[in-house]
């Protein structure tokens, strides 16, 4: 009995979607492995392993019987070597791991930062797909090269905003002071957040003040990605979040005083964020 | 019932390395039914460890090469406050070093701080290339590191050794002489290999690691209940504990308490609770009224 | 494909002790798939071995304490000249001794006989109390008596060797520069114990047991890899190989052919034609033409 | 995953049915196994472990959800050691294991030898509860007191018919005379025999002549009793009697020189039966 098996899978395609930023499809070899498919939900993601360099997380962006996609910024080893990844090419991950965001009904409002938008955009397609209602989207990046799907989320929803760091297009500004305009004109039931941990924290603390509750993805170290390792658990509560996160609602974090302030570095020593 | 002088409500210890990171976590443990926990394997600096992936399962449990990441015994030290201030449940620091002279030295810091116990982990496989041999395997060795640790402790500190020495139970009673007050058999066995076979390549980065899991668990019972027999002091049994039976094989050949590792990755960290459940259950139905009557059952008659 | 000098159809040796008693299970082994056989280990007299039970289950494998029952050397001939008068696919005469000279004596048996291999079998676990601790654990006394099995025949000899000595790999290349043709790597691992926990006592009547199965597969495939690197002889992979992935998994680390032995518990005799099957699918879907191709995969590049 | 799990046992009952003769009656243990319970098949068997002592297979006499009992003779450490169980003792078995007896309609003859008659007792059994035809039965013995089921099979047929080789009662003779004797009055569809193996050879020739088919259950020494230490096999198809048999049907047993004739004993060395 292998309780978390590893899969093979095929390099369909690899592009660059802005400076950096780049986005792989993979596909099942069905021969390859007990498990023929799965289907990840918004929120989850995989370890993706590149033989020889390493492994590491990454949010699921599209996930189908067949295939499923994720986007990533080339800032270390690993992302370096996925970077010169080519069709044809093998992959080995495991997955999927981790809670999802929760769809609900009602006035949605859904904040992407940056290259952590990916869970962002497979939500909103979600909610599409499922007959939920129009929701309000904010992409945010520092600067226009790096506002990831603006014309896939201008499809899904005729309230959809961008802000640039630098103004290089749209609002001048972070998504947390975008947000903050927005919710002086605009009453919304629920937030989802997947973005750097400041600006989740910001804006956590900002839908607070109005009451409003959140479901925010976080990201920590994490070497085992199965809850053994200890590398990213969160104090004071001792959640372990790669498997009661990454994504998680206002009243669990609440209780984090890790959030927006401290995460474990490699070694598991304690760090400014 | 006691463990070395101190109160425990179960006999199950989070065995070093699985989430000993943080007192959070550890905490956790405790409150879903840990008797006792273990930290993170400590050195003087802090270590990154080896690279993901540090773990490849097979069929009957895992291979990991962590490789003793670490923030260092000053930090860790500051999660054994934390930790104490909120529960009374007892905590052993784990402590390894590059050199025989090391363990004394990160003995001394764990004996001032609120720790209760200290571990010597003197058979970590994963890091053989850096450190030589793991020095379990050299009874030797073994006896100067406990002998130079005793010197220097007043609380009690085990013994951890590794099912790679043939003559494990030697080391152990070696180490007793010299002054170990209980021994935590055993760390994972090595090493391990799992290779993928659509790229030809082992699955670990660091292409070998420690077994763990139910795979190991006869040679740790085994090694257990040989341990009983030589031993006066107590043992944590430890090896592939996976549910309330495979504790109460682990008590009944000698363990006193009964580490629990790779369970957590098949069962959650609330596997405690439901260890305790399991075990609570069994002595229900049986003759005995507590956990503690198991102990060594198997060398009765 | 040839190894050691005869043509075998498939990669899969049936290992020493599983239904190897008579030609007419080794017959079927070879109907079923298997490109090679091993005989129960034989020695001078017959032996009994221990007593029911000797087989244990855990959850990865099984502990067993047969104790190396067999029919004696003679008899055990006899088996091996039916066997050939059927099939032309290589059979090896496992043997081992309780003196350092009845190795050799037996080897000249063996000699004269029809048998294609021989097998030391320096490492069972099972007889320790009998036999003082195995010859395998000991690099000299493998030295002497690989030598003097050397001297007295003229087919080629494999060295059988046990996981418990921390240094097998020195172990095999020293029997390799004695004159040993090959290595079969790994006998089980000693010792297990599965304690019956309603009654408090270990279900095997000899208490303990070596353990096969998956449970030593990353160790034996470590161990293979390993001795790949170190060894100019063939190696038979044997230990835990249950399905064609994990025979792909012990070519790719370097065995040349590889033993089945617990699977036969797990599938029935009928596994030889099973894992024909497994392995040929995977190398139909490959870019490999022939699992020979296989053989240390994992060391290019 | 355990492939065959050792189950604890109660023991509810123990009985002498004849000199040296016991039949034990163990209940299942809810808790102790997976394994709730098990309906085992005429034909099939267990192995039987006395800690401290030893195992040893044993043909199930009677199964139900709730129960099952075997019945045996004292003639070894192991037997010995199974007569002086007390009730509440416990005992593990695993099992069961090996072939059943297939039932068949049509004029069947059942033939049970000695000690081996447990299996005859329970196929007839489960003959009358499954609504076929009744059987003639022969039941054989040394002696009168070792004539077991007497009264059960009396029940079960009113074609019962009792053979003693010393004659103390009913037929005067063997199980294979008295069967010549019904074989040249009746016509038979199918021969199911269990008894010690030259009385099973004997009557089996006798069955061929006639070429009416049979399924013979055999004994041999058996170590494991799964199919591994090959102590059980016969020659020369190399067929495992512990895992293809112990019930063998006339096809099968055509092909086995060994019948009736060699067995290898505890060292694995052929003997003379
Ligand atoms: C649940 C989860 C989902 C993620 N999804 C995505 C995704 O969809 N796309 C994407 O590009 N990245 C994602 N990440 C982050 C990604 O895992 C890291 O960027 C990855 O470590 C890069 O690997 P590398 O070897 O290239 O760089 P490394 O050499 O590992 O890292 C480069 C730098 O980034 C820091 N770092 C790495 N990982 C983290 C982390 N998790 N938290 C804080 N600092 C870190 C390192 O300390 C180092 O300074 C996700 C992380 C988590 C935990
Ligand atoms: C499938 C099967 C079903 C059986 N069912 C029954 C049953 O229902 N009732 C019953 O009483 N017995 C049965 N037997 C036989 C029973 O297993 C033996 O009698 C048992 O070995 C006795 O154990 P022991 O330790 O008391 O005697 P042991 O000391 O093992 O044996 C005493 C003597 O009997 C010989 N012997 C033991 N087992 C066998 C064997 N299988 N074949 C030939 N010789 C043997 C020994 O060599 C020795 O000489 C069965 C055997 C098999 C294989
Ligand atoms: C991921 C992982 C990390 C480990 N790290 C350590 C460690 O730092 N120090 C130590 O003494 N043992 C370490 N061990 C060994 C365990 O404490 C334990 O001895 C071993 O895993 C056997 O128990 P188990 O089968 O219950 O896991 C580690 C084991 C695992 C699986
Ligand atoms: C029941 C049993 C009996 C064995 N008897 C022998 C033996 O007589 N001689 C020997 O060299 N190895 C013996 N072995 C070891 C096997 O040949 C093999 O090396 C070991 O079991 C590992 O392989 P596996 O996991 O495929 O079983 C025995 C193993 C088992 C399970
Ligand atoms: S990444 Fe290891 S516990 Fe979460
Ligand atoms: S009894 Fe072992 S093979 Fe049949």
């Amino acid at each position: 009995m292998i309780k978390y098996p590893r899969m093979t899978m095929t390099v369909v395609n690899i592009r660059e979607e802005a400076n950096d930023i780049f986005t792989i499809e993979l596909a099942f070899v069905n021969s390859n492995c007990d498990i023929k498919y799965f289907i990840a939900k918004p929120g989850q993601f995989i370890m993706v392993q590149v033989f020889g360099v390493g492994e590491k997380p990454f949010s699921i962006f599209h996930s189908v019987e067949t295939s499923l996609s994720f986007t990533f910024k080339r800032i270390g080893s690993v992302t370096e070597a996925l970077a010169k990844i080519k069709p044809h090419d093998l992959l080995t991950i495991r997955g999927p791991y981790g809670t999802e965001y929760t769809l609900s009904h009602g006035r949605n409002l859904l904040i992407g930062g940056g290259y952590a938008t990916p869970p962002i955009r497979m939500l909103a397609y979600e909610l599409k797909k499922q007959g939920f209602e129009e929701p309000t989207i904010i992409n945010a990046a520092r600067t226009q090269e790096y506002l990831l799907y603006s014309q896939e989320f201008n499809k899904l929803t005729n309230a959809y905003h961008e802000a640039t760091d630098d103004g290089s297009r749209a609002y001048h500004g972070n998504a947390v002071e975008l947000m903050r305009d927005l919710l002086t004109q605009e009453k919304f039931d629920k937030i989802y957040i997947s973005g750097p941990e400041k600006m989740a924290y910001f804006a956590f603390l900002e839908a607070e003040k109005y009451g409003i509750p959140c479901e925010i993805s976080l990201e920590r170290y994490m070497k085992c990605g199965v809850g053994i390792c200890g590398s990213c658990v969160l104090d004071p509560t001792g959640l372990i979040l790669c498997q009661e996160g990454p994504v998680l609602s206002s009243e669990t974090l609440r209780n984090i005083e890790d959030f927006g302030k401290l995460l474990r570095n490699k070694t598991g020593s304690i760090e400014k964020i | 019932m006691k463990f070395l002088g101190k109160e425990i409500a179960s006999p199950f210890v989070l065995a070093s390395g699985i989430l000993g990171i943080s007192a959070s976590s550890m905490l956790r443990a405790v409150r879903d039914g840990a008797g006792m926990v273990t930290t993170k394997s400590l050195s003087l600096t802090p270590r990154a460890g080896h690279d993901s992936p540090i773990i490849a399962e097979f069929d009957g449990g895992l291979t990991n090469s962590v490789g003793l990441t670490n923030p260092g015994i000053y930090e860790g030290l500051e999660e054994v406050e934390k930790y104490k201030r909120e529960t009374d449940a007892p905590i052993i620091v784990s402590i390894f070093g590059r050199h025989i002279d090391d363990f004394a030295e990160l003995a001394k810091l764990v004996n001032q701080s609120s720790a209760d116990f200290i571990e010597l982990n003197l058979s970590c496989p994963n890091v053989e290339d850096e450190f030589s041999r793991p020095f379990a395997l050299d009874i030797h060795k073994v006896g100067k590191i406990v002998a130079s640790v005793s010197r220097v402790t007043t609380i009690p500190f085990l013994t951890k050794l590794s099912p790679n020495a043939p003559n494990i139970i030697d080391i152990a009673k070696h180490a007793e002489e010299k002054g170990s007050h209980g021994a935590t058999l055993i760390n994972t066995l090595g090493h391990g290999m799992v290779i993928d076979i659509y790229t030809a390549k082992p699955v670990l980065k660091n292409h070998f690691g420690g077994i763990s899991g139910p795979a190991i668990k006869p040679l740790a019972v085994k090694i257990v209940h040989d341990a009983y027999k030589r031993l006066n002091t107590p043992i944590i049994g430890t090896g592939g504990v996976t549910t309330g039976n495979d504790a109460i094989e682990m008590l009944m050949v000698g363990a006193t308490t009964v580490g629990v590792g790779t369970a957590v990755y098949y069962r959650g960290v609330d596997v405690f609770k439901a260890l305790d459940n399991e075990l609570n259950a069994f002595i229900q139905q049986s003759e005995f009224t507590h956990w503690s009557e198991l102990i060594g059952r198997v060398h009765r008659d």
